[in-house]
């Protein structure tokens, strides 16, 4: 078991690759997605139907324990959220090696 | 003509467009998976691109119809610059940009609609009219995009995020363009010894497939109706009224053009069609990456519960009349 | 005789049953991904509620339409009565109540192979069935929650969650009826004209569908069977039982009606058909939401496991039989 | 960055429009919804076969700094648990503001 | 309101039957499976796309109370972690009571 | 000669896999859903399957079809024994023996192309390919695995996951396998009695399907060629290589098998392409599984992006001129 922190990510599906091209550029050890969801903000509803140009949200959950890729993350999602929407929770958890 | 609106409405397309918004006006739980939706769409994309390229490869090009192409991206230019001058101090700029962008561009469903009402009617049409329609999607993103940047930037901000690269990526090569531009090109290339190989795919099944679809839309469209009376502020009376002078307008401006080329019954019909339309797939998918700051909840109830409903429900008959009477 | 069951057991959707059920018992990993599953149902209740209405359209309502409808949907509020009194002191109330619904109730499926039945034997059946069916999805979901209230709520606990515009909208407007009655409605509205538009869509797949349709009911009933085994408990032989019986006693009391109202050949063997078959769509989710106190382990394995397969297999050969014997 | 607690809510599909309902009525911030997911609990699996009359559960998240509005979520929450089932989990996190 | 630990286990969606067969074992009080998700790790990119080969994840969250009962559950799940990849993060929870 | 290939590569189907690459490389978002595809996948096994049952019900067993059979399994067990024996030296052990599987085996949507590129040509083949390929899915896949554990686990690791009975039900009960095993017993039991009842079904819509599934692929394949250039290492070249041999090599052993067998010229392309084709659904599903130490990412870019291609593009039409010069 060992520290680390868990990231989550929830933005519109639509930028998903550029939050994957930043996971990729700050070198996080991994993320899991999970793509075509749903929710409701400050930028109104998005029920994931696209056919009615309705956008869909995607969630990004990080496990990360090297505090400088985090910090750089950070960095390089905040415009990301401030242009097109959308959250992200960090908080503390064991992550069990294999 | 009461007959032609009649008969249209009773087509068994619209009657389950009908039933799609009854399902959410009665609070059913009828629902269209989504990805079954996406398949139905693009299963329509292909087929009318399809069924396009073929008959394309049989009449080829000549000057009017090189004249029609030219004149249906010009309307596509054309449309928007009115649109956002008229909204431009009326609404947020960003969503007069974006909805400047939405009635300049096209809905493929529709012009799928118009399609198969002529087929049924047994009113020929032009392969090319798809490739009009393909040429369509795109002019407008761009020009509202401009508009947007010209009227809105004098402060300068936000100005780092824009690429033209981006922007023409999104414009052009949104999936539902590739796939009815790719369905065109295959279409003309094999013509009709292709067509020999899938038409019962791609023919027979084609109204029974746009049967559901239209079930889905009458859903979507219904319930961005309960989503438009939340909203209710000022502004939306004027959305409304734009959602439904705006696509009569534009169809005026498509007779004219009609008339001026001096295009056949079925073609003049489709460019009225295509003018009137509103797009609710390309458009918003491209502003929400090159403009984001336009609210979704403002363009998308206008087209696709406002002006979609409008045009396959009266439009397209009224369209109808009106070039029986002009031409 | 036998000869009826065995070539009934060698069609292909049956066949393609069996095959699911083995890809189970066998581990394989063979899926039907789930909006597939839900997108070929949806397509055969439009499919068979658009025929009904079409065939409604040229051979319009008489009396004896009228008094099947009505002895139709009398059987499916009768059903639920005596199931519930021998169940209510057996097993928990709750569980008795969604089960006597569940019979009462109908299962589109078990129809729609039925007609397939009928038409590949060249058997002619009447369209207004498919709106008995229609008509008896609802009723039993109602007198179950009724017979509920009455026997379980003495003591007046969990009174103030009920709505009766609630159970209404569950017991009507759920998707699949919605379907159903929308599609025979419009094909009644449309008639041989809306067919002729839509028939290699609706007529010509119909098969195939049902076969890859039944192939994911294979699957699902044969998981279920395996949830049967895991609980195992001693109200589970009582179970079994009603769901081998229920189907049989029902089955009976349809062939009683139908010989009443001296129906045909096909009409009766489809109002045999209903009677004898149990939801396992419309029921559950309606239960789900008005009697959360019941458990889906119970009822789902009885009408999915059990009474649907004894139903196709082995049922409708078998009341064919019968209404060959007595009409 | 700021502190928030975490909800997680799962139930059924089925009222997941009521817990929308009370998320609005309760005033949340936002919320993203993962819809028809799977799940075993006392009320049996879900498999999310719902040709086969099996529900399916969803999934939500939200993040939210408003102890009151959290408080009268939690109070909503109770009575729809007991009815259909699910769970309900809270944890602390912190929220990047973009 | 109690607390407990928040399991999230990511693991490729072809064990996912091994995982609830796991947990059947080792007694756990329910999951919530989020079936059919994306990610990428030391063992490639996995985009679920099945018929290009390209196998999915699946997430399994599990809030559990019972400090034997998390033991064996780390316990089973790590040699099918180092066998087939994965990650399995833990963290403290409230669970509201219904 | 040159001809053939034109028309090959001018077919509907090729087309739409061009479409899907360019896609991709145009980076345009057009996508399939991914329930669809598997969906669209799974018709092409249901009607090749069902297709070729019938087929055998009308011309029944003899002794070169069994011969076909056995040389069918054979070469799909003797394929991998050579590609391990030249990898294992060159590349990680674990890694030479998926690739053996992977290149013994078979890729179904290959043969598919191949039997509509003899359909829409008008010569015809025998029903028993398809079993013949059903056989060639499982042997390579065991034969992987037990070179695997032959050659690397002297140091007796590992071995304790090891199970006949997990390893035997990956490889012949894998969903794909089950289902084309299965219809093709199905239509072998119902023969043209059922296939009448479905064959608008399979028939008519089959090669609009394989347009939309090989646009899919195109797409699939075309991400697949940036995955290899993401990884760029020594090996890689080797891989390259052999990706583009091994079809030709094993097309070779086919073509000599067909000729001692004095196959007719449609059943020896087919065995040809099977022999020439690689696994990506079933080998890859059974080896992450059985073998996890393999790295996808070197047999499927393969397999998906260079031997896929290679074969329905280039291969088809040469390995029908060979057989043509040959027989
Ligand atoms: N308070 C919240 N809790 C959870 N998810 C949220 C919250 N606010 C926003 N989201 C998610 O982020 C997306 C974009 O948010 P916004 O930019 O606020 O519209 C929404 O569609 C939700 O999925
Ligand atoms: N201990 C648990 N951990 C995670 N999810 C749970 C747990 N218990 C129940 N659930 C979820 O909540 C749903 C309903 O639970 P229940 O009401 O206990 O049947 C289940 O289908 C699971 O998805
Ligand atoms: N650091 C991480 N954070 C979140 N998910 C991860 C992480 N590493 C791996 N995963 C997930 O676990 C799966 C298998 O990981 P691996 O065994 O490292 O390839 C990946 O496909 C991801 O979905
Ligand atoms: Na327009
Ligand atoms: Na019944
Ligand atoms: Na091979």
């Amino acid at each position: 078991m060992k520290q680390c922190t868990r990231i989550e990510i929830v933005v519109e599906q639509s930028v998903s690759g550029q939050v994957i091209d930043l996971l990729h550029k700050v070198g996080a050890p991994g993320y899991t997605l999970i793509p075509d969801i749903r929710g409701e903000g400050d930028r109104g509803t998005r029920r994931g139907d696209e056919l009615a140009g309705d956008s869909s949200n995607c969630l990004f959950i990080i496990a990360c324990d090297d505090d400088t890729i985090i910090e750089s993350l950070k960095a390089g999602l905040r415009p990301l959220l401030s242009r097109s929407g959308g959250v992200c929770l960090l908080s503390a958890a064991e992550w069990l090696r294999h | 003509m009461i007959d032609t609106f009649l008969s249209n409405l009773s087509s068994p397309p619209l009657l389950f467009f009908f039933l799609g918004a009854l399902a959410v006006a009665a609070r059913s739980d009828l629902e269209i998976p989504n990805q079954i939706a996406k398949f139905l769409s693009l299963y329509l994309l292909f087929a009318i691109g399809f069924k396009g390229g073929v008959a394309l490869a049989v009449a080829p090009f000549d000057t009017q119809i090189v004249l029609t192409l030219g004149a249906a991206m010009v309307l596509s230019a054309v449309v928007p610059l009115y649109t956002f001058m008229f909204l431009r101090n009326r609404i947020p700029i960003a969503d007069a940009a974006a909805i400047a962008a939405t009635y300049g561009s096209v809905s493929a469903v529709t012009f799928v609609t118009a399609t198969s009402y002529l087929d049924v009617s047994g009113i020929s049409w032009g392969g090319h009219m798809v490739a009009a329609m393909a040429l369509m999607e795109s002019p407008a993103i761009i020009v509202g995009l401009l508009l947007y940047r010209k009227y809105a930037l004098t402060d300068g901000d936000d100005d780092d995020s824009f690429s033209w690269s981006q922007l023409l990526r999104e414009a052009c090569l949104n999936g539902s363009i590739f796939l009815i531009v790719g369905s065109l090109i295959i279409g003309w290339i094999t013509g009709p010894a292709g067509m020999s190989q899938i038409s019962s795919f791609i023919q027979d099944l084609f109204l029974g497939v746009l049967c559901l679809f239209l079930l889905d839309m009458g859903i979507v469209a219904a319930r961005r109706i309960k989503d438009l009376r939340n909203a209710g502020s000022k502004a939306m009376s004027i959305l409304i009224t734009m959602a439904l002078v705006l696509p009569l307008l534009n169809a005026m401006l498509g007779l004219g053009i009609a008339s001026a080329l001096d295009l056949d019954e079925g073609d003049a019909l489709l460019l009225i069609v295509l003018a009137a339309s509103a797009s609710y797939i390309a458009v918003p998918a491209a502003m929400r990456l090159v403009l984001p700051q336009a609210n979704p909840g403002s363009y998308l109830p206008m087209s696709l519960a406002i002006t979609f409903p409008l045009n396959i429900l009266v439009g397209i008959p009224l369209y109808h009349a009106l070039v029986r009477w002009t031409l």
